[in-house]
């Protein structure tokens, strides 16, 4: 259980852009051990899905671009792999789940032949050995009636269903790694809870790593056994999901929870101040000092690592 | 979905006698009558004249006559005698049927590959030299292409006849010079098309599954890419329609468009309301056919 | 109170894109200077060589391009240049004023359709596709065909122009009418309605300050792509004798007799084919570039 | 917060009517939005209006200004019946209520400087006839809700989201309303902006005697601000109750399967706790099930009542529910407390 399987090493994905270079990704460390499910969590322009995105090399480029960094899957660099050799990766080792489940299905395309693809692909099936495949993965996504169903159209399903297909999508070639890129958050709370419980069962069951990108602390709370917290295109604090909520370390994380209506209580709430960065203009310093409270004449410098790799935080509050 | 097409089609019906009606009135509203320009009539034989097309009657019993008649092809053209509207079409549309479908062909298929490299190959000189052809060949109106097209390749090079209507090698220039501007408009609309599909989601999802380019494009992104262009085709049917009444006065080609204009001119009645009523029938069944079309590639979309 | 920082309308942003597209400045640069040489270019010969449009030296003939007539003369030795100037002040017009034609008819019939809504919306929109459906250039070619242009007249303008006019702005409108009802129809479920309506605004107020102004940037890109195309169907009709009559000219006149001509003096389809082309690639180039700026999709939200 | 009531709303419809396409459209459905709402609001109090997508929550904000027509039902504002309300009458209004939406994106036009946005209220009523003193107390306004008041004439698009819902909290103030509906406005948000704005709009509510009804879709956001909160699904208040009564005590087994699905960003609680996943999805309200509308995916549902009659708000433990079987049905997660 303590091999690694994914190691993200200093990733800086950029973008081009006419109002200049927007460094979306900011040199971003992390590792994944196999069945492990770490919560990626920030803000809207935090860098998560960026980050996730860039794993399986999913950026357009241009304009996007891959600056510089390492991942390494498996002993292999995804980022200097060969079209394709990466591509016999995608969807079989490493699969992905988007947030939109009502985009994310090709609307032209029968459920069936979205599923059969990938097994025909892959698993070098037959059609009709792919097709009962794709009824059993219905089946085992909860899916009802999925012999009958499996020749509809993606519009006939529902937002929850489709997200079902997507998982069930994902999952054919049971995949090592699973990319969850805020797979809940066109969701109702109430078909939220039916796809967490569906990816935890199913992430247990197949020993899949996940990698869960959200801006929901209650979503991580719930599911992940290791958390990295991302602000303005880094990672600020990474911890085991207990010590984090516990004992966050870095001022922005302690801001975050303090600011988060929660349902178990109704103090008062304090909010962070200020706004998210703008990534194409950065400061050279800490990209949260101008909202820090704890802010000092160091934030000016960009502050290091300070902790162990899996669990310390970026700032130099309590380094000197 | 057959119940639909039935629906459709005996919708249609009365849209075409409207239309006809319309055009009926119009040139019963018009001043003068088809006779007025031949002087020399003695008014007896005008008389006649009248009579034997119903000019004398009131306006519904003549319109009804004229329905009747175009509907078994046996109104007889008022300049031209001995022909009737039901024969003039029957000899000339085939070319003029001929003629728009080789150019729709060339159209489809060139529009839509420079429309696929455009959007595929974004910002580099494919994308910006197919398009910037694209627009050329939305600039050059059919009737200056036309010639130039024949200066070059018929008179100067000799690739080509000039003009005629005998055989295939007599069909290349009109084909092109008619299809020119469409397949610039296809190609236009498919890049836009492609382009934002290829940025959708789906398509995302599709490259995460580890599909190639190639496969993505086909199976995934092709088909929305051209809705746009299949929803074109319905009024691109209508102006090519219209569009070969020029093509066939340039290269002389025998078809009905050709006949159109001349009757219209001539002020023959029956051969203009028979033209423009078997228009109208024609290209009704062809935007059918393009919704229908439209639901095959589209699933979310039920024919109405 | 602290210095009012001035802001940046969507306008002046739109203006600055749109400067940024170089192809497209330039074409507006190149038609304003074919408008100049249309609009004062006869005057202009007439003052140094003496020629007008309809002047005709019989003498002379058709002649090829020279120093005293710069793009030759036609069979009836007529400059062709002073007459693809005149040809392009007929063309121009007619583009100009059957746009405006289709813009008058277009923009209200697709905002009463979209601002009432319901029946009368889908009633009105099922007429538009079904007026899309027919061949109605044929009804235009009917129309110009039996109507004698003598009959017609309108402040003095020879009555091929009227008819003109009317015909095209007649069937080039309803495009328009669509973009604008769909305008229309999505502006007024958009929540800044909404809330003009909650905050007690009068409709007349929200017609006038809400919806009007933000229908106007596909408005103005549709009516720049309008234009090229009202002019190809001048052209057409023109070229099938259908349209202005002699002594009148327009490019889509001239260009038929050139190609009548074209095997003996090419320059008479060169010359004012090669003017009409560089126009429409001229405006349709505009109409990219103020699509391009005017796209509410392009911009950076 | 006083004992009187200033809105009262009545078996609340709003229907949307399904026309066929073809040249002469004819209705062929209704989707019912809002079907038989009941609900009151007392001056100075906040009203969390809680549910899930398409549950008719933000047709109801709208129904309350009468921004969308009434099917049936009453909405009683102030002892006036804004139904009877027509044309002027309507219109002069709506200057004592007011609305804030969820899009700060949407809500904004675009074409307008943010000074002529804000002051627009102030010219539609006629309380301020001079135009330099609009932009004035546009001014003031701003800075009330925390923007740079020298940004007066600068347009939307040049600020960020949770300033632009700044912008437009400042409009909805601006002639001074006794009542504004928020609809849905934190859930557009960033997650660290979201508490800022959730604390303006609590702060102006006590600062200026204000009623709120606060739409939203997450329980949680509604809890921090809401004096009471009332859960709804298709179309209908299922239960109405305090805070505590609906987060820590509800008795509606929708209420209850809500409170539980919500996560709490706490990993210890979120391991104890038990969840009730529903079953399937909800029907559509253009054919929404007979009798109680939730019995299709209630997990205590019975044979026959449920299916035929659709229950009623009615007071079980000093809170309204709409459940036959509210008293025998217990906590459903199986807490022992």
């Amino acid at each position: 259980m303590s091999d690694v399987l994914l190691s993200v090493e200093d990733l800086q994905t950029h973008f081009h852009t006419e109002y200049g270079t927007v460094k979306a990704v900011n040199g971003v460390s992390f590792e994944v051990k196999r069945g492990e499910i770490m919560g990626l969590v920030g803000e809207s322009g935090s860098g998560k899905s960026v980050t996730n995105l860039s794993i399986l090399r999913l950026v357009p480029t241009p304009p996007g671009e891959y600056a510089g960094g390492r991942i390494m899957f498996d002993g292999q660099d995804l980022l200097t792999l060969p079209e394709h050799t990466l591509r016999s990766y995608r969807g079989n080792r490493i699969a992905m789940i988007f947030q939109d489940p009502m985009t994310s299905l090709t609307p032209y395309m029968r459920v069936s032949r979205q599923i059969t693809e990938v097994l025909e692909l892959h698993q070098k099936m037959t059609r009709t050995q792919a097709k009962k495949r794709a009824i059993e993965l219905l089946e085992m996504v909860g899916i009802p009636d999925p012999a009958g169903r499996v020749d509809s159209w993606p519009h006939e399903f529902s937002g929850g269903m489709r997200q079902r297909v997507m998982i069930a999508m994902a999952l054919a070639c049971r995949p090592e790694l699973l990319l969850a890129d805020e797979p809940t958050t066109a969701l109702d709370v109430t078909i939220q809870a039916q796809i967490l419980e569906l990816i935890r069962e199913l992430a247990r069951e197949h020993g899949t790593a996940v990698i869960m990108v959200t801006h929901d602390l209650g979503v991580v709370a719930g599911i992940a056994d290791h958390v990295s917290v991302m602000y303005g295109g880094r990672i600020v604090e990474r911890a085991p999901v207990e010590p984090l909520f516990a004992n966050p370390q870095h001022p922005y994380t302690k801001g975050l929870l303090a600011s988060v209506p929660r349902l178990d209580s109704r103090g008062e709430l304090t909010p962070i101040p200020g706004s998210p960065p703008d990534l194409s203009d950065l400061p050279p310093g800490c990209a949260f000092a101008p909202r820090c409270e704890a802010v000092m004449d160091k934030c000016a410098k960009q502050p290091g690592w300070y902790g162990e790799p899996t669990l310390g935080k970026r700032c130099w509050l309590g380094e000197a | 979905m057959i119940g639909s097409v039935l629906r459709r089609l005996i919708g249609i019906l009365p849209l075409v006698v409207l239309l006809a009606l319309v055009t009926f009135a119009m040139l019963k509203l018009a001043p003068g009558g088809p006779f007025d320009a031949e002087r020399s009539i003695p008014p007896e034989i005008a008389r006649q004249l009248e009579a034997k097309f119903h000019l004398d009657e009131p306006f519904l019993t003549q319109f009804w006559a004229y329905l009747s008649g175009l509907a078994d092809g046996s109104l007889p053209s008022m300049k031209r005698p001995g022909l009737t509207v039901g024969e003039l079409i029957r000899t000339s549309f085939p070319v003029s049927l001929t003629l728009g479908l080789l150019a729709m062909a060339f159209a489809l298929l060139t529009g839509v590959l420079a429309g696929i490299i455009g959007a595929l190959r974004q910002n580099t000189i494919w994308d910006y030299g197919t398009m910037s052809l694209a627009l050329i060949g939305i600039s050059v109106p059919n009737f200056v292409l036309g010639p130039v097209l024949v200066l070059i390749f018929a008179l100067g090079l000799g690739w080509f006849p000039p003009a005629r209507w005998e055989g295939l090698s007599t069909m290349v220039l009109p084909a092109i010079t008619l299809g020119a501007a469409y397949a610039a408009y296809i190609a236009r609309l498919t890049r836009a098309g492609m382009l934002e599909v290829i940025r959708s989601d789906f398509v995302r999802t599709a490259h995460a599954k580890g599909l190639s380019e190639r496969q993505v494009v086909m199976r995934h992104a092709m088909k929305g890419g051209l809705l746009p262009v299949v929803t074109f085709l319905g009024p691109a049917m209508a102006r090519i329609i219209t569009g070969t009444v020029v093509i066939e006065k340039i290269f002389q080609v025998p078809g009905l468009g050709y006949y159109f204009v001349q009757s219209a001119l001539d002020r023959d009645y029956s051969m203009v309301l028979g033209v423009v009523t078997f228009y109208a029938a024609i290209l009704m069944v062809m935007n059918l056919l393009v919704d229908i079309a439209y639901t095959y590639l589209d699933p979310r979309v039920e024919l109405t | 109170m602290s210095e009012v920082v001035q802001g940046t309308s969507l306008w002046q942003d739109a203006w600055r894109r749109w400067r940024r597209h170089k192809v497209s400045v330039g074409s507006a640069v190149v038609l304003t200077i074919i408008v100049l040489f249309c609009a004062f270019g006869p005057q202009l010969v007439s003052l140094i060589w003496g020629w007008t449009y309809e002047q005709q030296n019989i003498a002379l003939g058709p002649s090829a391009p020279s120093l005293s007539h710069p793009f030759g003369t036609d069979v009836l030795g007529r400059d062709l240049m002073v007459r693809t100037m005149h040809g392009g002040r007929v063309s121009l017009l007619v583009a100009f004023v059957a746009t405006s034609v289709s813009l008058v008819v277009g923009v209200t019939y697709g905002a009463i359709s979209g601002y009432v809504g319901g029946r009368v919306d889908s009633f009105m929109m099922r007429f538009v596709d079904v007026l899309m459906s027919t061949p109605y250039l044929l009804l235009v070619i009917v129309l110009m065909a039996v109507i004698p242009p003598n009959n017609v007249s309108f402040f003095g303008l020879d009555g091929s122009f009227v008819l003109m006019f009317g015909a095209l702005g007649l069937v080039s409108w309803l495009v328009l009418a669509r973009i604008v009802r769909g305008q229309v129809l999505s502006l007024k479920q958009k929540e800044f309605v909404e809330a003009a309506h909650a905050i007690g605004v009068k409709p007349r107020t929200i017609l006038f300050r809400h919806i009007v102004p933000n229908t106007l940037g596909p408005v103005i890109v549709y009516s720049s792509l309008t234009i090229p195309s009202v002019m190809l169907s001048e052209a057409f009709l023109s070229f099938l004798g259908l349209g202005i009559r002699e002594p009148q000219a327009s490019w889509g006149t001239l260009v038929n007799d050139g190609s009548n001509a074209m095997v003996v003096y090419p320059w008479l389809l060169v010359f004012p084919g090669l003017t009409m082309a560089l126009t429409l690639f001229c405006l349709n180039f505009l109409g990219d570039g103020l699509r391009d700026a005017l796209d509410p999709n392009a911009r950076k939200s | 917060m006083s004992d009187d009531v200033l809105l009262k709303v009545e078996g609340l419809k709003v229907h949307f009517p399904v026309l066929s396409k073809g040249f002469f459209a004819r209705q062929v459905g209704a989707v019912k939005a809002v079907d038989g709402l009941d609900l009151e609001v007392r001056r100075g109090e906040v009203v969390g209006l809680v549910g899930e997508s398409g549950c008719g929550k933000s047709t109801t904000g709208r129904a309350l200004l009468r921004l969308v027509p009434l099917t049936g039902g009453k909405v009683v504002f102030d002892g006036v019946d804004l139904g009877e309300l027509k044309g002027e009458e309507l219109r002069k209004m709506r200057r004592r209520v007011q609305i804030i939406f969820q899009d700060p994106y949407a809500s904004l036009n675009p074409r307008m400087t943010v000074g002529d946005i804000i002051a627009e209220p102030l010219a539609a009523h006629g309380l301020v006839k001079d135009a330099k003193e609009r932009q004035t107390r546009a001014q003031a306004l701003m800075e009330r809700c925390g923007l740079d008041p020298s940004f007066v004439r600068r347009y939307p698009h040049e600020f960020s989201g949770g300033q632009r819902q700044r912008i437009g909290i400042a409009r909805a103030l601006a002639s001074d309303p006794d009542f504004i509906v928020c609809d849905e406005p934190i859930s557009a948000l960033d997650v660290s902006i979201q508490a800022q704005i959730l604390n303006l709009l609590k702060e102006l509510a006590r600062e200026r005697n204000l009623s709120y009804v606060f739409i939203a879709h997450d329980l949680s956001a509604v809890r921090h601000i809401s004096d009471r909160i009332a859960v709804m699904y298709l179309g209908r208040i299922v239960e109405t109750g305090t805070f505590d009564q609906i987060c820590d005590d509800p008795k509606h087994p929708y209420t209850q399967a809500l409170v539980s699905a919500i996560p709490v960003p706490d990993p210890v609680i979120e391991r104890r706790r038990k969840r009730i996943v529903l079953q399937g999805d909800v029907p559509s309200p253009l054919n929404p099930p007979t009798g109680c509308t939730f019995h299709t995916r209630c997990p205590v549902a019975r044979e026959g009542k449920c299916q035929s009659e659709a229950p009623t708000l009615r007071t079980v433990n000093d809170r309204l529910v709409s459940c036959h079987f509210a008293e025998e049905i217990g906590d459903l997660t199986g807490r022992s407390e």
